[in-house]
């Protein structure tokens, strides 16, 4: 451990979410962290692509040796890729995309697909059979864009006017909002909804605090949403939704070891155990891999108190 | 100077309830719309106009009515709270993080008393508007300031907590100030919201106090001549902000069942326009309850029925727009509080 | 046969349930100097702001120079060639004298404003007026009386102006600026201009006027020659009824020394003040304008820590820079500018009347309604305060029950002593000949009053004793058998 | 009147200039802060006083000051603008909208002549400001309503050119607005910036319309018995908000390659921040542009500080809390503007 630690920037678009949280821990337990060969600074987008990019710019000119960044926008955080490119700086995307292929590696997980996999539960819950709710994400970003997608996609496996879409607007990734949102809804439609598809799951678990509040029962609904909170985690052993889980981990140490294998070299080897977890679905490739697929897991009442064992 | 009683009184009561007629107005634009609906045959019934709905708009404005009280004596007293949202995630979390179900304090418990955490969010509520507040009185700096500062701070402080986290699995007793019922139908926020309502009109009305907050924001030099310690009231004005966005922090907390970093998010801004709708001036000395109390059901209003008109989430935001600026063009009270 | 420059027939203005005006009419021709005279609340500025274009007529007429004409805004009035100078209103404190002076008028290159034309010009035009203000410092740094002369330059700056407006212009200035004004008055009327000048100090209608109207009620009720009238017939008329002997002070004070001031300094304002103040006399505290007398009332007060020095009430030191030290001590302050630190104008005459007073009738903190509401029925008697009601709000009322109400507020404590600055200032024959006799009562009482006063007549009529400050400090005292007008000028200056 | 000319200036120089003392304060802290860091071994080198860094604080204050800019003409007058931050998005998404390198229009080229995006974003962010000044002064309602108003009504607008959708692709002549560079140092956005300061500041001290804007927020009746027509006055202070907030959405949108229907969400209190923090007064009548300026760049210098230094974002937020509001005690000015 001669070796200067590999000073590495970690640009999140925002911290006031749970899944954030949940990569900041990850990412501070990344082996290669707690061995002392890395060093991890996570830096706060403030939701805001712009601060992203100049945070990133500032990466580079306090010369880091590498940048990981989940970035706020599929677009408009482009610049992020191209300019370390430029500096001879290697860059890992993770969690959402950029619209480049400027970045050292992508290490994601498929948003149309978690899209598809929670509307399909839903659907299929429902035997593709009455009315559904959409709660999405902030208009026009990337993960309302593509999860919208994959929602569309399973809606469109089922049979042609068989599941009526009563509703759809944003509660901005918002529980309060959608709290507020589907009681206005059921208030509307008195006992028609059967389902909801929640873009994320804190606005599914917004969802069903709504259904509880006007007295009904949340298992007469399919409900799902995406993530894997630890409040889903809790909803889904209690038979209320079903949680689509993004692999916070293995994004965020996923990403750390690319990043770390374009800093030093050939001789690195990944040292997350996430790599033997996923053996089957995602290779190492010895780093050099454009794209990193982490798989979503569904959660049921079958593997949720596994799940639960890791928070806390 | 002949002053004729008679015709002074009709002006002055249609000023003083010019909101009111705003309100019903509004209400019955968006009913006609619905039964609109309904005679095309598009919808089985007029949902808008049931008892349950109406209950559903108070629970969803007491979040906003409980810091809209608070945001009244601020304005009446000339100054602005933009912290109140900050604050009420901060005291929220705290709150929070007494009231989890399994801390195992107690042999016949194992969590806290529900007393514990309800004291923890407005004793910091309290704290963080009493220190906002007596920055401003000490330093004599703008409260717009003094509480932006006071917004990213406590932001901050919520972070702080958990590092970020979330709390949730929350004692039902605690829940049941965000989820319970009265009666079986009045839900608690509701009652909460007429409790704080009331007492705040009390005060405001009858006290000396609140006497002292609409001199204060009157003419603050007049107030000081006059004896009054205006620093202590500007103080105490923070201080009740604050407690009611502790209170505020109990009843989002609770009823989302979570206490989250984001909470209260730019809520200070639905809170002035609920102030300002109801007619106080930001220039101070000028302001009532009972216009806060309409003007947060005419934003309550106004987002149910969009949304129960399915109005895109686009224009609803530009018919948002419209409605607060014509609300308040039309209110009779506005030249008055000029 | 010319016509009359200005013509004014029936108008009317009223609010919300106030008849401002019931029947304005107003005239005025070239050359004249004519004064617009009336009681509190009798609707001269209201006319003068139809005139002016602030504020629209109900109904009614105006013409210029036989042409029909109507303002929507002061702009249009301007550019017909009226000026004005409004009651109690200040400039815009930030900016400097010359740019308030030329505001809207300002001399421009190329889109740009010419600041050394600008300098220069208002330069000139101070010292023709022989004003000594500097033009370049920003106005919020003058006093209230260099403010006050500021917007009289402003109105003068107006060379084009034919119809020149004084509402009560000399209410804050000094004799010396006031006579230096009515020569340019002169010189304005003797140039073919016509002027309406109104003031509540009938002596400065004698002095100046050529004709005058007297207003009652928001109506026309006598017009004529000044020459044609005497001081007596004006006084009846305008508030119908006569008055004998002005000022009214008929006590003599004990040797019970109430108010003790040692050694009160406070720099830059003032410096060594010592003064003892007995039970049933008035003080009068004489002075050029900026001479320091309101800072040295705010001190006594306790709104500002003094330097050094005392102030004792009854052998009892007060604790220094607090007011309400002062306010339990029993000293209670009418101070020289309503508007900004007497009343709270947007709230009602009775929450501004009770306000003083809410300690003393509250139980745990609620107001005592019913107390609360003697109290301001007693106060709006006793002040004769003019108003519908302990409703209406404070702004709404003309300047003279603004100061009634300030001066209710002030003794609805029971003071033991009343300190006073200007206390008459805007204030109408009438009522003033009430504030005297309320001041009277007061000192006959066993009370003291500190009264500090511009007015030659006032401060001679009132005080049983009379202290002269030049620039802040102590120069002279004069016992009432010695006082005389012109003595009291030659210490000051 | 006893007006002592020598004691009078100094502190007057002291007030003027305190605000730059606060800002160099700052940069000496955040410097030393990082000094310790390479002394101490963690860091080769101090980042933070380096030619590239200080360009870089400038980009990113450009937009913010460019919004402070025009916030500054509408504190002054003693007006608020909420929705500086909603007209950028609009003007941004409409610059984009024909700014995408595929539209195909002329023979010579596929996209649009750069001027056209350009025009359209100030108009769109003119236009905005116009009505919101429209209805502050034909209405005389609280500017802090109408432009409430205007942030959610021009954030639907943002969102119905797309549907919500973002754009992206724009052409290369556009982003260079955002990303290029003058004499290959200086970012065009710090060209755009002194521009916009430089005239600016020409408009506000020599013209006739600056004064007016002074005059109307210092005092309104005054500035009307004068013949100043306020409401026009007051129309154009937001027309220049518009028009800056439009100015400041091409570069945010050249910058960033994508026009976002939530960019610029909440730019509104950094702007306002960077005003008072200047000095101005939000009761109006006072502020200045230099002081704008070293507002903005305070806040910049503690972004920018804060992360180099890598403080946790939890502190940042309740440093930069406190900063804001002890830089505005420290201002010698503040008490001036009262
Ligand atoms: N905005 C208003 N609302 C209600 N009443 C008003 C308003 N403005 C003026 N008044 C009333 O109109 C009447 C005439 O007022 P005006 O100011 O013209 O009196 P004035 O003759 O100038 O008195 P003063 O000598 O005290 O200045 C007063 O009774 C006043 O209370
Ligand atoms: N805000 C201020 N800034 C600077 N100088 C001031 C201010 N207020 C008053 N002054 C100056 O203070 C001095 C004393 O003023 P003060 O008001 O005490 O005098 P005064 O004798 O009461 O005169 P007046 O009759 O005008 O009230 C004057 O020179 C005045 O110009
Ligand atoms: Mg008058
Ligand atoms: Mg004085």
């Amino acid at each position: 451990a001669d070796a200067p630690k590999a000073r590495i920037a970690v640009l999140m678009y925002g911290n006031k979410a749970e899944f954030v949280q949940l990569m900041e821990r990850y990412g501070k337990e990344h082996p290669a962290v707690k061995a002392g060969i890395a060093e991890v600074t996570f830096y706060d987008g403030r939701y805001d692509a712009a601060v992203q990019n100049d945070q990133a710019q500032m990466a580079i000119n306090t010369k880091q040796d590498a940048i990981v960044v989940n970035p706020m926008d599929y677009e408009a955080n482009i610049d992020i890729a191209t300019n370390a490119k430029m500096a001879g700086i290697p860059v890992v995307v993770t969690n959402a995309r950029l619209n480049t292929d400027e970045m050292t590696a992508e290490v994601v997980s498929d948003d149309v697909l978690g899209g598809y996999l929670e509307a399909k539960d839903v659907l299929t819950k429902l035997g593709c059979k009455g009315n559904v709710v959409i709660i999405e994400g902030p208009k026009g970003g990337s993960g309302e864009i593509q999860r919208g997608q994959g929602n569309e996609k399973a809606l469109a496996e089922c049979p042609a006017g068989a599941v009526k879409v009563l509703e759809r607007k944003t509660a901005n990734w918002s529980r309060a909002e959608a709290l507020d949102l589907m009681q206005n809804w059921l208030s509307k439609h008195p006992g028609k909804i059967n389902g909801v598809i929640g873009q994320n799951d804190e606005m599914a678990l917004g969802a069903i605090e709504a259904i509880k509040a006007a007295d009904l029962n949340v298992k007469d609904f399919a409900i799902a949403g995406i993530d894997g909170v630890t409040d889903a985690l809790h909803a889904v052993k209690a038979g209320e939704m079903t949680s689509i889980l993004q692999d916070a981990r293995g994004q965020i140490q996923g990403s750390i070891d690319v990043a770390l294998r374009a800093v030093k070299g050939p001789d690195y080897k990944p040292m997350s155990p996430i790599w033997e977890q996923y053996k089957a679905d995602l290779a190492w490739a010895d780093g050099q891999s454009k794209r990193y697929d982490i798989p979503w897991t569904v959660v049921t009442t079958a593997n949720v108190d596994e799940l639960l064992k890791d928070r806390n | 100077m002949h002053i004729t009683q008679p015709a002074a009184k009709a002006p002055i009561s249609l000023r003083k309830y010019g909101i009111v007629f705003a309100f019903l107005g509004l209400c019955v634009l968006v009913s006609a719309l619905c039964q609109l609906k309904v005679v095309q045959g598009a919808w089985p019934e007029n949902t808008f106009l049931t008892v349950n709905n109406l209950m559903l708009i108070l629970h969803q404005i007491s979040v906003n009515g409980v810091l809209a009280v608070g945001m009244t004596f601020v304005v009446i007293s000339a100054g602005i709270d933009l912290s109140v949202g900050s604050v009420l995630a901060f005291s929220g979390m705290m709150a929070a993080s007494m009231a989890t179900r399994s801390v195992g304090v107690t042999p016949w418990s194992d969590t806290y008393p529900v007393i514990f955490p309800i004291i923890a969010a407005l004793g910091v509520g309290a704290l963080c508007g009493g220190l906002s507040g007596w920055i401003i009185a000490r330093f004599r700096i703008q409260a717009f300031i003094a509480t932006l500062g006071m917004l990213l701070a406590a932001r901050g402080f919520t972070m702080s907590v958990t590092g970020g986290n979330p709390i949730s699995g929350l004692s039902p007793d605690f829940r049941w100030f965000g989820t319970g019922k009265l009666f079986e139908v009045i839900p608690v926020p509701v009652v909460i919201l007429a409790l704080v309502f009331l007492l705040a009109w009390v005060i405001l009305n009858k006290t000396v106090f609140g006497r002292y907050v609409y001199a204060v924001g009157g003419n603050e030099k007049s107030a000081r001549t006059s004896g009054i310690n205006t620093g202590a009231i500007l103080i105490w004005v923070y201080v009740v902000a604050g407690f009611l966005a502790g209170v505020a922090g109990v009843i989002l907390t609770a009823k989302t069942g979570s206490a989250q970093t984001s909470a209260g998010s730019s809520y200070e801004l639905d809170a002035i326009a609920a102030v300002v709708i109801g007619g106080a001036s930001l220039a101070g000395g000028v302001g009532r309850l009972t216009g806060t109390f309409f003007g947060a059901l005419i934003i309550g209003v106004m987002n149910n029925g969009l949304d129960i008109l399915g109005v895109q989430s686009f224009y609803q935001l530009i018919i948002k727009g419209g409605l607060i600026v014509v609300a308040v063009i039309l209110d009779p009270s506005r030249k008055q509080a000029g | 046969m010319s016509s009359p420059l200005l013509t004014m027939r029936g108008i009317r203005k009223s609010y919300a349930g106030v008849h401002a005006l019931v029947d304005g009419n107003l005239d005025l021709e070239r050359g004249q100097i004519h004064a617009l005279c009336g009681g509190n609340g009798a609707g001269k500025s209201t006319i003068l702001g139809i005139l002016m274009g602030f504020t629209r007529p109900d109904c009614g007429e105006i013409r210029i120079e036989g042409k029909p004409v109507s303002f929507a805004n002061p702009t249009q009035a301007l550019q017909a060639g009226i000026a004005i100078v409004q009651q109690e209103l200040s400039g815009v404190p930030h900016l400097t004298v010359a740019e308030n002076i030329y505001l809207g008028a300002e001399p421009r290159r190329r889109g740009f404003v010419d600041f050394p034309q600008l300098n220069r010009q208002a330069e000139e035009l101070l010292a023709s007026l022989g004003f000594d203000i500097d033009p370049r410092v920003p106005l919020a740094s003058l006093s209230i009386a260099s403010q006050q002369l500021i917007e009289i330059a402003k109105a003068l700056s107006r060379r084009d102006a034919d119809i020149l407006i004084f509402d009560e212009p000399t209410s804050a200035i000094g004799e010396k600026d006031t006579l230096r004004l009515f020569e340019v008055l002169r010189d304005l009327a003797a140039a073919g201009k016509g002027i309406i000048y109104v003031t509540h100090r009938l002596a400065e209608v004698f002095t100046i006027a050529d004709s005058y109207t007297v207003f009652k009620d928001g109506a026309r009720i006598e017009t004529g020659r000044v020459a044609d009238i005497t001081r007596e017939k004006l006084i009846e008329s305008m508030i119908g009824g006569a008055i004998e002997g002005e000022y009214v002070k008929e006590n003599v004070p004990s040797d019970r020394p109430l108010l003790d001031v040692r050694g009160l300094s406070r720099a830059p304002w003032f410096d060594r003040v010592s003064f003892t103040l007995h039970a049933g006399e008035i003080l009068g505290i004489y002075g050029l304008v900026g001479s320091g007398r309101s800072q040295l009332l705010d001190t006594i007060y306790g709104l500002y820590p003094a330097d050094a020095g005392t102030v004792w009430v009854e052998g009892r030191e007060i604790r220094p820079g607090r007011v309400r030290a002062a306010l339990g001590a029993g000293i209670s302050y009418v101070t020289e500018d309503r508007k900004h630190s007497g009343l709270v104008l947007c709230a009602s005459v009775g929450d501004n009347l009770s306000l003083s007073q809410l300690p003393h009738i509250q139980r745990f903190g609620f107001i005592r309604t019913a107390l609360e509401r003697a109290g301001i029925d007693d106060s709006i008697a006793k002040m004769r305060i003019k108003t519908p009601g302990p409703e209406q709000i404070v702004r709404n009322l003309s300047g003279g029950n603004q100061q009634k109400v300030v001066f209710g507020r002030c003794t609805s404590i029971g003071p033991k002593v009343l300190l006073l600055d200007e206390p008459t200032r805007g204030v109408d024959v009438g009522a003033k000949k009430e504030i005297y006799r309320f001041v009277s009562d007061f000192t006959k009482a066993g009370g003291a009053v500190l009264m500090v006063s511009s007015e030659l007549d006032e401060i001679t009529g009132m005080s049983d004793r009379i202290i002269v400050i030049k620039k802040g400090a102590h120069v002279a005292e004069f016992p009432r058998e010695e006082t005389t007008q012109k003595a009291l000028m030659m210490a000051a200056v």
